[in-house]
């Protein structure tokens, strides 16, 4: 596992944290810096702990322990709201009897900020959010879209340090989901406060991160720019939860074959000469995986590694096409543009680069 | 191509239909029928017996210029604004206080809604015993030296009604208790961390968003307790018999009391009728509301 | 034969003079299956009534004679009695007369009184008087006089039951004793309302005013435990039927000696004859209107009487039975009775429906001390004049 | 952004060193919160409590100590007689067997009308959830406003139909009068569980060739047992309690424990036994209130599921 | 509107259907014809009336008017059970109670098949979709895909002709959903049934269908095959619903310059001489759209148009990368692999060939 490099003055400084459930442990002596101004994606499975972690952050669960930090200051004990976070829940918990504007002012009126403030505050989030037309409606008014935004605007007025998200856009369908993932990127770079997100969604993790805590476990196995996370993962899991459709594995075997190491399965030998190796490779049992939009068909000579497969199905997805084939015993998914597409049952050639490849060590599933 | 026809609308659904018979015919001969009988014979002089002996509205005058109506009407209505007010409280506070995650919180509610289960017969007999001033709480705290100390409510004819609720209470808060405990824990929890996140203090958070939102729990609660309230009888006659005097007295007992007291039917058909209308003023729209329109999609 | 009977006498003398009469049936060969239903005859009646309405009569119930069971009658669904009544010759042993006529309805006969009971006692604890240093009072008039000492010892001067009837009887009692026998009958009988509005009736609400005043610390409901409140002596006296005798004999305490008892208040010596009767609903099972004679019989029977009015406390309907082994209270009775000095009771005279204002209007009037005697006597009125 | 380790040291530094709140925060078990929640609740139980406690208490003791003693004191001298009598041997005029004979009589009214009533209403329920038809809508809500008329407003009327059809006074005649006033209010209760089942499966069974009955029988009633534990509950309680019908519709042989109870409570032969009077109060209580403590979880868990939808 | 094709013998033929709920109309005089073995997706927004017109077909809901014939008989009044259907439901609607074995077997116990043939079948079932140790299990101890297979499972059991499925996938997660969806595309090849496919998910219609009818406010819009129905879209609304992100539109107006088409927005003018026109063109407002993939960065020369832009958003989604530009007024995506990506803020120079694009009439939004 790779851990967070040190970070000079983190807004967020999660150190040893853990928190059971009784006699679950959701997570275990969890550390995490997040830098000013920093978009962090907790992307992660079902169940792995990302809204406990958030929930934790936010205060609104009581850690079994561990220190948390936010900007600077040691808000372990600390209520929810002096904590100077704001928080956009999956299912907006927006107050549906009140309006909007009642929505985004009733923290700011409880805690007696004077009528004029509160005003101008609402004005410019409504402003940034552009949902001035909607002060006046109430929830069950509005569009989901417009809902996410108002939850948003309610972090925003209360002018705080850390925006934390859980899964704001998971209620929402693909069209809209892709539109508001852009609002909040363009929000961020306007806003320049720290985020946290969490996710499961790829797309939205790597579109959205400055970096990504991959979790699984309650534990994180990964924190990385997302291009990274996508190129080199740090282990199989990493490997497969990212990409999809996911990446391809084969398992094989790692052999040293004179001074060049392969990776052997079945018959069939993958020279990994172009293979940028992360640790000294011992022979063994291993895991071979390649992404499907780095395989390519018919491509004659020029690739290291090339063979022979049978197409079984073919899936148009518009833009692009999935070819799932059958290599040997192995189901291999191959991705290609929408032009050149085989038939099902065609027998087809394909080729890549172990370059692009990542190699996993068969027993730990760390890559190699 | 073959055409099969449009089969006969009546024989859709046959099993459906067949088997709503026991609902169809308790609600057009029971309460239909019923009603409407009782509401032709309220013009009636019937004594006894129902007789088709028509007096026009006699039966109408007659009632709303008896004083026992007119005290029955106003109690009915305090005992309605009290249990109302105070079972829809209490029941609610309860439940909050149930909801923080607190230990034994089976017990207690258990403990607070056992006399639920308890007839307004039994009821009335213990609570009549406690409020009795000659052993109940008066005659305890008198004897552990507040000798001055007055409690009888039920046999202060100015708040005997009141006194009346006190059990009333006791019997019924419970399950509005359970109604609202299932309400909150309907709430979904993001809102709770919301308010929190937001700064809100647990009271407000209760007063201006969750009991808002808890609308429809509290229609089906009030609906629960209006139809108690409209037939109370039982606990009155066993605490208090309508007194002292007819400083008790409710519509319900009106009704029996002249139906088969008094042997004059078509006086209790009147009353029965000026219940009925009350309640069917009251109720209808809000039956069409809540059940009439297309609830599924 | 199972015969039910359905009734409502569930206190203690009343249950025991029950058995007494159950007893005599089952000695016929037959079964006196008891259907006794707590609380007054105002909840028993309904039942009753809907149990013969709803085709399902019991094989007799009780009810005051009077005309509580007028339209059952009426409308077919009881038994004329007629020709066992002049096989047996009531008209002849049974007195006073006026009894059986309440019992008729078109010439025939349609029930069997089997008791009188009067209303018009005051029953008082000697005891309670003992101890507020008190002469026993002679009548009503002395009664409301030893009201204020009686007050001064802790003393509760006059019980009055929390049931409507309780307030609405006495205050009939009054009527009967400080008013008189004519004015009693010109209001209920003639239901004279300008009459009961005028000045001879505000003297009975005037007595009852008294009353109210001197009943305001009672805390009871029924009207044996008003009446237990006089036997332990924690009030001083109770208007009270004559049926409150039995409790003071279950009790174990003795007249004359324990307590005390002023027929017509000691103003006015007349015995009302309104009491109880058997009626007989039609049954279509032959073996059960069999039965149902010989119980009609029973009922009638000079011994049964006997033993059933002992216990009761109330005076047989016979004029030829023995009842030597009366108490004194009884003999008081009996020798009003004797004299002839009788008078008909507002069961008799009033459908039940005008008995029910009354009660509604009384139980009001004494319950609440700041009705004024103006407003009372003028719904008073108004309901003589509506009754039927 | 990921800006490596410069000034590391200091990071390690704060975490090292850090002396502030650390761990879960500290909660005691007196907080005032804690006191204010549960003093509450304690005191409000025993308000609750209270009237169960002098109910017992008293049924325990003997006449004298009673008329002596202070309501909420406990029995000097415990005494089973009153239980005894109040089972046994009470008197209602004639008869002397105490309540035991109701009780039977009890068992005989509400346990047909309990399982008729809950069948009828969940049948209703089901039809008017899933098959609805041309007016259902509005007999259910005539039903609904069926459940605010006042028992005695009907008691005439019915007490003529039953005449009519020959099963007044008796035992059928009863059950079937409890069934048709529990119809309204279970009919709401199942009509809004079932409403709240997902259609999708009532529209497989359809599609796998079930009929009404088939999908009722198979599919819907294994789903529904907390929705039939509040109607169980809702029902043994009313009918077991029931004073009105019972004491119209029957006859003295087959008068419900109720109707007993209130015989001897009013039948005060002398003084009150207020201790055989408490003692039949609670053993009248007692079955609804031992079907109410073995269920109460699910009792809380079916009224959510189906009395609190809108 | 382009309605189907005749089809000489059709499996499910749909006549003039029209369904009203009181009285709203959601479904009007539709007409269908499925082909024997044919792999139909009924693809719309939500609340288009998808669902409703499948449980017409199943017999679930009383249609208003028209007829419907499944294997040439008209089943228009015939019970559920009685149209050799087999339904697969959004919630999977497995019965709680019952094992999956009892799941499946419920249709033919309650038709009274003999226990030896439903052993049979069940077997048989199983065994193609690989849920032989899943059979004394109940339903709360399957996982998502699980479930989704004993659906299928108990449409398989019952030999029907037609198997419809409301949504079958949309309650899984992503990972899963594209497995899914993989195994129904094998399982119609295996079994060559017709069936009748909903979903609002377009890479679920465009991955699974032979032919797709995109379906907005009850009406059909477009019934072709997905290719076809992603390269020449009939109408602006179809061709905003399919890809994602969506097409490009610029709002403008056609118009004829010497003897050749332009497109004319602002100050930019597009010519047209690539463009296949659907119908003659007529000068007027109109509606261009261009897919993100179809637009290239740098293209320097070669292309029909180019202009600049300036880049709002990056969003990199691992296989390649979506960029976000303002063109003059307008928004406009590309999609790009993810090796060559501008950044925030860069001026770029963007081109394409109209040959891929749309146009479409600017008032009534038919192709033209
Ligand atoms: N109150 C609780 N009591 C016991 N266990 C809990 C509680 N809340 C969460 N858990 C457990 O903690 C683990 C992490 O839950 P969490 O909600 O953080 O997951 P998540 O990553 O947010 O998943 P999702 O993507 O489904 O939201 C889960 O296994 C869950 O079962
Ligand atoms: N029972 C009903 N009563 C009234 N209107 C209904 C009913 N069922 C559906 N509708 C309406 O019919 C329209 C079509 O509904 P339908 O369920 O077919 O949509 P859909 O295309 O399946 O949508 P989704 O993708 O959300 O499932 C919707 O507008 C819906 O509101
Ligand atoms: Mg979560
Ligand atoms: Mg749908």
């Amino acid at each position: 596992m790779m851990m967070a490099a040190e970070i000079a003055n983190p807004s967020v400084s999660i150190q040893d944290l853990s928190l059971n459930f009784g006699a679950v442990s959701v997570l275990q002596t969890l550390n995490l810096d997040v830098a000013d101004g920093e978009f962090i994606v907790l992307l992660g499975p079902s169940g792995c702990g990302k809204s406990t972690l958030l929930n934790c952050i936010a205060g609104l669960l009581d850690i079994s322990d561990g220190r948390i930090f936010i900007k600077g200051k040691n808000v372990t004990w600390e209520e929810p709201k002096d904590r100077g976070i704001g928080m956009v829940f999956q299912s907006y918990a927006l107050y549906p009897q009140m309006t909007v504007e009642r929505n985004l002012s009733f923290g700011l009126r409880v805690a007696g900020v004077p009528k004029d403030e509160i005003a101008k505050r609402i004005a410019r989030a409504a402003e940034i959010l552009q949902i001035e037309p909607l002060l006046q409606r109430k929830p069950s008014a509005l569009s989901g879209g417009q809902r996410q935004r108002v939850a948003i605007g309610r972090a925003l007025v209360r002018d705080v340090d850390v925006f934390l998200f859980d899964e704001p856009l998971s209620n929402l369908d693909a069209k809209l989901r892709s539109e508001l993932r852009v609002e909040i990127k363009l929000l961020h770079r306007h806003l320049k406060n720290t985020m946290i997100y969490v996710t499961h969604d790829q797309i939205e993790a790597m579109t959205l991160a400055d970096r990504i805590a991959v979790m699984k476990g309650g534990v994180i196995q990964q924190l990385d720019a997302p291009q990274t996370i996508y190129n080199r993962p740090v282990n199989r899991f990493v490997a497969g939860f990212l990409g999809s459709p996911a990446m391809n594995f084969i398992d094989g075997r790692l052999e040293k074959d004179g001074g060049d190491w392969h990776f052997a399965v079945e018959d069939v030998r993958i020279p990994l000469a172009t293979y940028a190796f992360e640790k000294e490779p011992a022979p063994g049992p291993a895991v071979f995986g390649i992404r499907p939009e780095h395989v390519a068909f018919n491509s004659g000579t020029g690739w290291p590694f090339t063979a022979t497969a049978n197409v079984e199905v073919v899936e148009p997805m518009g833009s692009d096409t999935l070819v799932w084939l059958k290599l040997g015993q192995q189901n291999f998914t191959v991705r290609v543009t929408s032009e050149r597409t085989p038939k099902n049952g065609d027998a087809v050639s394909i080729g890549f680069d172990p370059l692009r490849a990542s190699l996993f060590d068969g027993q730990t599933g760390d890559r190699i | 191509m073959s055409n099969s026809e449009r089969p006969s609308k009546l024989f859709r659904n046959l099993n459906a239909k067949v088997a709503s018979i026991p609902m169809v015919l308790t609600a057009l001969v029971v309460f239909v029928g019923g009603t409407a009988w009782t509401v032709l014979y309220s013009f009636t002089n019937s004594k006894l017996l129902p007789r088709l002996n028509f007096v026009g509205l006699d039966q109408y005058h007659r009632l709303w210029s008896t004083s026992r109506w007119l005290v029955s009407i106003e109690n009915l209505l305090i005992y309605g604004a009290i249990s109302l007010v105070f079972s829809l409280v209490i029941g609610f506070l309860l439940a909050a206080l149930l909801d923080q995650k607190i230990r034994f919180e089976d017990t207690f509610r258990t403990i607070f809604l056992y006399p639920f289960a308890l007839s307004f017969i039994v009821t009335g007999l213990v609570w009549q015993w406690l409020l009795n001033p000659d052993f109940g709480v008066q005659r305890v705290v008198r004897d552990l030296g507040w000798t001055s100390f007055s409690f009888d409510p039920l046999y202060n004819s100015s708040i005997v009604i009141y006194g009346i609720s006190i059990a009333a209470l006791w019997q019924g808060t419970g399950l509005i208790m359970c109604l609202m405990l299932a309400g909150l824990r309907g709430i979904d929890e993001d809102i709770w961390k919301a308010a929190r996140v937001d700064g809100i203090p647990a009271w407000k958070t209760y007063l201006f968003i969750v009991i808002p939102m808890m609308r429809p729990v509290f229609i089906t609660t009030l609906v629960i307790i209006a139809a108690g309230i409209v037939k109370v009888y039982d606990l009155v006659v066993a605490q208090t018999s309508g007194g002292p005097g007819i400083a008790s007295e409710v519509p319900a007992k009106y009704v029996y009391d002249y139906m088969f007291f008094a042997q004059n039917l078509g006086q209790g058909f009147a009353a029965s009728t000026m219940m009925l209308l009350s309640v069917v003023i009251v109720i209808v729209p809000w039956a069409y509301l809540e059940f009439g329109g297309k609830k599924r999609g | 034969t199972d015969l039910e009977v359905t009734h409502w006498w569930t206190s203690g003398g009343e249950a025991a003079a029950v058995a007494e009469l159950a007893k005599a049936f089952d000695a016929t060969g037959n079964h006196w299956v008891d259907g006794a239903i707590a609380g007054s005859g105002g909840t028993a009646r309904p039942i009753m009534i809907s149990r013969i309405t709803g085709g399902d009569p019991m094989g007799a119930t009780q009810f005051n004679h009077g005309r509580q069971a007028e339209e059952l009658v009426q409308a077919g669904l009881m038994r004329d009695l007629t020709d066992i009544a002049t096989k047996d010759k009531w008209t002849e042993v049974v007195r006073p007369k006026s009894l059986l006529d309440s019992c008729t309805i078109d010439g025939k006969i349609y029930c069997v009184p089997v008791n009188i009971h009067s209303w018009q006692w005051l029953w008082l604890s000697n005891e309670a008087f003992q101890k507020a240093g008190l002469p026993l009072p002679k009548d009503w008039n002395e009664f409301v006089a030893d009201a204020p000492a009686l007050e001064k010892a802790g003393i509760i001067p006059l019980a009055v039951g929390g049931q409507a009837w309780q307030a609405s009887g006495a205050f009939d009692v009054l009527m009967a004793a400080v008013g008189g026998t004519d004015t009693f009958l010109k209001v209920y009988k003639d239901k004279d309302a300008t009459f009961a509005a005028g000045p001879e009736i505000a003297k009975v609400f005037k007595a009852a005013d008294d009353a109210r005043k001197m009943a305001k610390n009672t805390n009871v409901q029924d009207w044996n435990q008003a009446t237990n409140l006089v036997i332990t002596g924690k009030a001083a006296g109770q208007i009270m039927g004559d049926w409150a005798q039995g409790e003071f004999q279950v009790a174990g305490k003795t007249a004359g000696k324990d307590y005390t008892c002023l027929p017509g208040l000691g103003l006015n010596e007349v015995i009302a004859t309104g009491g109880d009767a058997f009626y007989f609903p039609l049954l279509k099972d032959e073996a059960k209107a069999k039965a149902q004679v010989v119980l009609a019989e029973t009922l009638l029977d000079p011994k049964t009487q006997v033993a059933f009015n002992l216990k009761k406390g109330s005076l047989p309907v016979r004029g030829d039975v023995d009842l030597n082994t009366a108490n004194d209270c009884m003999k008081k009775g009996l020798a009003i009775l004797a004299k002839g000095a009788v008078m008909p009771w507002t069961d008799q005279l009033l459908s039940q429906d005008s008995q029910k204002q009354k009660e509604d209007l009384f139980s009001e009037f004494f319950a609440k001390p700041d009705m004024t005697l103006e407003e009372a006597q003028k719904r008073f009125a108004e309901i003589i004049g509506s009754a039927d | 952004m990921a800006d490596v380790a410069s000034l590391s040291t200091s990071a390690q530094a704060l975490r090292r060193h850090a002396t502030g709140p650390s761990g879960p925060k500290p909660r005691h078990a007196l907080s005032r919160r804690n006191i204010f929640l549960y003093g509450t609740l304690i005191v409000v139980a025993l308000y609750y409590l209270l009237p169960l406690y002098v109910m017992i208490v008293t049924s325990l003791k003997g006449m004298p100590e009673i008329r002596l003693g202070n309501i909420f004191s406990p029995p000097m001298e415990i005494t089973f007689e009153p239980w005894v009598k109040a089972w046994a041997s009470a008197c209602t005029g004639l008869n002397c067997d105490g309540l035991s004979r109701g009780f039977w009589n009890s068992v005989r009214i509400t346990v047909p009308s309990v399982l008729l009533s809950i069948a009828i209403a969940s049948v209703n329920g089901y039809a008017l959830a899933n098959w609805r038809f041309k007016g259902a809508d509005t007999f259910f809500i005539i039903l609904i406003v069926g459940a605010f008329i006042p028992y005695q407003v009907m008691i005439y009327p019915i007490v003529i139909i039953l005449r009519e059809i020959g099963i007044y006074g008796t035992l059928t005649g009863l059950v079937i009068v409890h069934s048709i006033f529990g119809m309204p209010i279970l009919t709401l209760l199942f009509r809004n569980y079932f409403t709240s089942m997902p259609e999708e499966l009532f529209r497989a069974a359809r599609v796998d060739g079930a009929g009404f009955w088939g999908i009722y029988l198979r599919i819907m009633l294994p789903m529904s047992l907390p929705i039939f534990v509040v109607a169980i509950i809702l029902q043994v309680t009313g009918i077991w309690n029931d004073f009105l019908f019972g004491v119209v519709y029957t006859r003295p042989d087959t008068y419900p424990m109720t109707v007993q109870l209130n015989n001897i409570v009013n039948s005060v032969q002398g003084v009150k036994e207020y201790n055989v009077n408490m003692a039949a109060t609670i053993l009248t209580g007692l079955v609804p209130l031992i079907v109410y403590f073995i269920s109460g979880k699910l009792f809380v868990r079916g009224i959510a599921a189906g009395a609190v939808k809108g």
